[in-house]
């Protein structure tokens, strides 16, 4: 089980270790919030890479978690993002001048990202001055295609969804500096429903192996 | 019980489905009685058309209805050029999507309802001087009553319930886009059951004494009719 | 035919129906006639030979292809026109099923007045719900009436919508013979009085014979015969093929009641005839119906029988009956005709033959009116 | 009713349907009646009166509360029991709608055949096509057909079900004459030759009469009336108030034939009647009805006269017709009784009077078989 | 164009459809008769419960589901005791799931239908000697085709397109639950577009002619009746 804003690098880490460990992994993506209510109602699942570090540590109170084994595997980064070139300038500045219609990010009762963007308008000193033109999508995912389609001017995405071969190639962007906001720390833990522990762990260890941290950046997250 | 939040999705979902259900049923039921009488053989096309919406998953349509509205879609320049700006996150766009995805349930019982009146009742209307238009209505909108109540009931239970699209579409904005399928959604989304389980609760006891006293007026109706001795 | 039909001068219809291809085994359409000043219109046919398909046609309900179809001065269908229904203003009393079913009969009644063209005629409705007997059932739903309320529903509705032309499938068969007496007279009055053509489809020669100015006979979807009541009726027709029913009709006026015996005189073109109560108002016209098997003949007048009418009479010619025992015998009664059914045993003893005088004896009872 | 029913000794029918309120202004049902050995009854009354709501309850279509009914030695229905439809084996010809619209007339015939307990008689189905005209139909859809055309197949369906009892709505209401009397004789034989009782709603009395071996007359739920053809139809009858068809049923023998002039004798209890062609088999029963209008009264029998039949009379008793310038005349005709309709002039001028005798003359074409 | 693993999420799509509506046409059939031609006072409370699973947003459906049929459930204690396990994430739990979200579509129609024959044919049927199941299945379902057609269409689009309860009670395993809407939701959710436009166009495409073929064959059936003149 893995949180969709981690897809697109978890599959080609996962064709790695299957390709090294002959292993077989399936891959079930999806919201945090539904992997929880799902795992404690027994769904079968080995892992669980969450999008958040407080889904993972209710499932650990809860007792459903293989004990230790609960780490860090990524640090999303945020940005801000517009499918329009110069639109931003590489700084906030745009964020902060308002001259634009909609502004979009993540549900942040759901999402991280959301809470993270959240976090970024305070500090910024701009959440009462925009709030009227807020768009919240369910997740970064539904934000990014706000975005992209040009329904929204700009809005809080993740890197990792935005980059590709290392560089932001569509439209403008602010990367926002980790100053502005709480990191953004995804964990990942075993679970006792594992129906092959041994290989689990194998592919936990393997998510800390250097090819796979390098992987991670190339994607825009930061490693942990 | 409810948090003012939460009422203010519930009002919201009941303008939307009631909003949805009313454009449906004013213009779902021309296209039900062309589909159920028309002898063109554009009929079999057309009623494949009407039914194809549902099988995309909601937040796909959703997602190829929110290119098309957009500023570079074709309908929202076409929105745009007319002046409306674009649909996506309003209410007005909710309504125009929810009104695709629910356009087959309100259609089709209206469209089955039309086929069995049969030819004979608008005969009688025409020999008496009714034009095409007034024995619509005068004979054929009173004999489908029984489609209309259950495209009503289907189209607007659906709309209360979606989310898919409207999540898509509709941007979660409060008293603009945040309905009650999606607060429930979230709300079960936060892990927040303690919110979602008296939410859900209140939408199904509202829907149930709705649909119960239509169903029962419905049946009160039709008994009247047959009130000589007891039929088999 | 003669005297009433001179007041509708203004009506004519024309049919044309020709399906090319057979329908089915042994029925296609092949109709062509034209009908100026028709008044009632009876229409005889045996079941399934095409009196529904021809009525539907001329009502617009069904559109056969390369029909012509005229009524007045208008085209309701050629090739190039089709006046769809509601605007042909015609009345149609359907063979079933005539009523809306989702509404009470009242509503049914209101339906029709609402829709028409003409003002209503003071007092129409009550007296047409009076004459058709249905006060008790305005507030029914259709399907809470019995067959025969139905049509009687229908055939009110009809006569309410004041029409320019009233199409009756049937509309007395399941109907009670002491209902019959009481509509068909209305019917003819109201044909009459308001100069509406009726085309009326029944099988009973009794209903059309009373009502009927003209009669087309159906056979296979096409009309094998036409002409007046006297014409079809008086002689053994193959198409009816039914000998009990030859017979003849004779318009005549009353020309004394007596009071006493309550018998009334009816001058027609065969001579006073004695009628029971036939009608008591000196010089009304009325219809008087003489069936071939009603009269018998004498070589003299019996004074002491019970029967009143007496005639003197002379023998056209002698036909054949269905029945191979009878003969029927055409006779001229003063300036009329009468056709006798008699056994040829009877014919042979009283030496019947073309030319012979003789006494025609016609019960009382036994006139039709 | 007298020699047939001997035969059918195995039958009977009760029936009490009584609803206590009103059903609606001026109708509630109130009906208790025994069969026993019915044959074929004929049920007569005005529209509306109830007739069909009683063959819909007998054939367990409407359960009325509190009915009694009970067919031979099973209880139908009473307090405790109710025997469904489909298990009591009946036979019903609707008086509309009676096919099942998605199967073809093959298809229903068939339906029919496929579900009766009974093994098919050989050559029934054929049989009854044929008889009831329906072969060029048998793949036709029941909206593609004429309304005869349906009630013919309905007839036809009923018939190839061979049940234990038949009840008929009208069924030959919307047939031409002739096809009428195709249709009847065979149905008076099916009755008689599988004892099948009927149970036969009619607006016509000549059906009624040819028919019946019983009669009920229904009034507003009730039944005013019953009992043979002849103690109904030999009087006038308030309630069914048809002057026109008084008469007499005679049950008789043809007991010779005269090649020459094609006359069958028939004898009846009246004495010897020359009948046109009514059979030539010596020794067949068949069934006469003698009409009150046909028969006039002389005081002296006529030779040079056209009319077959003359038997001497006695008058029994005069009694009043609806139409007042009429008079009924009982009369006694060796052991059997005649009804005359004579006008009260007549009445006068032959001083008629109980105790009288008389001559009694019937036109051979007037005896209806 | 499609890849191998799209293949089998239209193939599992395409068996669960099957199977809902196969499932939903047999016990809703009865059901819909019941409710159409019961005296009982039931019908209308049951015809609303029937109908109520439509105002829940699917995923809160699902969860709800999800709850009930989980290792503390009822349903989940019955199926467990039963010795069948637990039904989520399992294709049997998909099963269960989508019956309940599709039964309305599937009901209703068959309802109206069956509401519209009216008696007489039942009548005519048992006085011929057809047991009322007899009469049912020989007059009321050929007589409902249109209501048969029309419920099946729905329900089989709709639980083809419906992704919001399997998402939550089939949990995405590929193969077992993993059907083609999650499929399509995942695709789109991860942005691959160049994945998720053929697979919504496969579906449409086969879908269109699906149904076009159901209605073309419909539309002759329904022309072959009248074959005498031209109607009005
Ligand atoms: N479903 C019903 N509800 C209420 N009244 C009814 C219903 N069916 C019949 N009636 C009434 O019951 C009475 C008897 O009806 P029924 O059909 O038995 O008459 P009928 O003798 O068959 O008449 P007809 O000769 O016209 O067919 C009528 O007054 C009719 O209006
Ligand atoms: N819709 C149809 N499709 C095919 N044939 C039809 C259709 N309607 C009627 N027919 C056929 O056309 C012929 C004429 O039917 P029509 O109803 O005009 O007869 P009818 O003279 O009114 O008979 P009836 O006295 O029995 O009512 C019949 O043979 C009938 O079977
Ligand atoms: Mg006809
Ligand atoms: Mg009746």
């Amino acid at each position: 089980a893995v949180a969709s804003n981690f897809g697109m690098p978890m599959k080609q880490i996962v064709a790695e270790f299957e390709k090294r460990t002959g292993n077989i992994v399936n891959l079930s993506l999806g919201s945090s919030g539904r992997f929880v209510a799902q795992i404690v109602n027994g769904a079968p699942f080995s892992a669980f890479f969450s999008a958040d570090q407080s889904n993972p540590q209710a499932l650990e109170n809860a007792g459903l978690v293989i004990d230790g084994t609960r780490f860090t595997y990524a640090i999303g980064r945020l940005v801000l993002w517009s499918s329009k070139i110069h639109f931003i300038d590489g700084n906030g500045e745009k964020l902060v001048r308002g001259d634009y219609a909609t502004l979009a990010f993540a549900n942040p009762r759901v999402a991280p990202y959301g809470i993270a963007a959240e976090e970024v308008l305070k500090r910024l000193n701009v959440t009462k001055g925009t709030n009227h033109v807020w768009v919240n999508g369910e997740n970064v995912a539904q934000t990014y295609q706000f975005i992209s389609t040009k329904n929204v001017d700009l809005g809080f995405v993740s890197l990792s969804q935005i980059i590709s071969d290392g560089e932001v190639k569509n439209g403008s962007s602010w990367l926002v500096p980790q100053s502005l906001y709480k990191p953004i720390l995804q964990d990942a833990v075993i679970l006792k429903r594992s129906e092959d522990i041994e290989t689990t762990r194998q592919l936990m260890l393997f998510m800390k192996s250097g090819y796979v941290r390098n992987k991670i950046e190339e994607y825009g997250y930061f490693k942990p | 019980m409810l948090t003012p939040e939460n009422m203010a999705a519930i009002k919201l979902s009941l303008e939307l489905a009631a909003c949805v259900t009313l454009i449906l049923l004013i213009f779902g039921t021309p296209l039900a009685w062309w589909l159920a009488r028309s002898e063109s053989s554009w009929t079999a096309p057309v009623g494949a058309v009407v039914a194809l919406p549902l099988v995309l998953p909601p937040t796909v349509l959703g997602f190829y209805l929110l290119l098309a509205m957009g500023p570079s879609g074709y309908l929202g320049q076409l929105t745009a050029t007319l002046g409306l700006g674009t649909l996506p996150f309003t209410f007005s766009g909710l309504v125009v999507g929810s009104c695709l995805y629910s356009l087959p349930f309100v259609v089709q019982p209206i469209q089955i309802a039309f086929q069995s009146i049969g030819n004979r009742p608008l005969e009688i209307a025409a020999i008496l001087g009714a034009s095409p238009i007034d024995r619509f209505i005068t004979v054929a909108l009173p004999l489908a009553k029984p489609g209309f109540l259950t495209a009503t009931i289907l189209g607007f239970a659906h709309t209360i319930g979606e989310f898919g699209v409207v999540l898509m579409i509709g941007g979660n904005i409060p008293n603009e886009t945040r309905v009650v399928s999606v607060q429930m959604y979230d709300h079960v989304e936060a892990l927040a059951y303690d919110q979602a389980h008296p939410l859900a609760a209140a939408m199904v006891l509202l829907s149930f004494l709705t649909l119960l006293v239509l169903y029962f007026y419905q049946k009160v109706r039709g008994r009247a009719k047959t009130n000589f001795g007891v039929s088999i | 035919m003669t005297e009433m039909l001179k007041k509708n001068t203004r009506t004519s219809i024309t049919v044309q129906l020709k399906q090319g291809k057979e329908i089915k085994h042994n029925f296609s359409l092949d109709i062509d006639t034209h009908l100026s000043d028709p008044g009632v219109v009876g229409i005889f046919g045996e079941s399934g030979s095409g009196k529904t398909t021809f009525l539907r046609s001329f009502a617009g309900l069904l559109k056969l292809p390369s029909a012509v179809i005229s009524f007045n001065d208008e085209v309701w269908q050629n090739d190039q026109i089709f006046v769809p229904t509601h605007k042909r203003s015609i009345g149609y009393v359907f063979q079933e099923d005539g009523l809306l079913p989702h509404l009470t009969v009242q509503q049914n009644l209101d339906y029709a007045v609402r829709r028409k063209r003409k003002v209503s005629m003071e007092g129409l409705y009550k007296k047409v719900v009076s004459i058709l007997n249905i006060e008790s059932l305005l507030s029914a739903l259709p399907d809470q009436l019995s067959g025969g309320e139905r049509q009687r529903v229908s055939i009110a509705r009809s006569l309410l919508q004041q029409p320019r032309i009233l199409l009756m499938d049937e509309p007395l068969a399941s109907l009670d013979e002491k209902r019959k007496r009481e509509i068909l007279p209305y019917l003819e009055r109201v044909s009459k009085q308001f100069v509406i053509p009726i085309l009326y489809v029944s099988h009973s020669v009794e209903e059309i014979a009373r009502l009927a100015d003209y009669v087309l006979v159906f056979k296979q979807g096409r009309i094998v015969e036409e002409g007046s009541p006297n014409s079809v009726f008086a002689k053994e027709n193959p198409f009816i093929g039914l000998s009990d029913e030859v017979g003849v009709v004779l318009d005549g006026v009353i020309s004394a009641w007596d009071e006493i015996w309550e018998l009334s005189t009816v001058s027609t073109d065969c001579g006073d005839l004695l009628i029971p109560k036939a009608g008591t108002v000196v010089g009304t016209t009325i219809r008087v119906r003489i069936l071939a098997k009603d009269v018998s003949l004498m070589e003299t007048p019996e004074s002491k029988s019970s029967i009143l009418n007496q005639l003197s009479a002379d023998v056209l010619e002698l036909s054949r009956d269905q029945n191979t025992a009878m003969s029927l015998v055409n006779l001229r009664v003063k300036s009329a005709h009468l056709v006798a059914r008699i056994s040829r045993k009877s014919i042979d003893q009283l030496k019947i033959a073309p030319g012979k005088s003789l006494w025609v004896q016609i019960k009382a009872a036994a006139v039709l009116n």
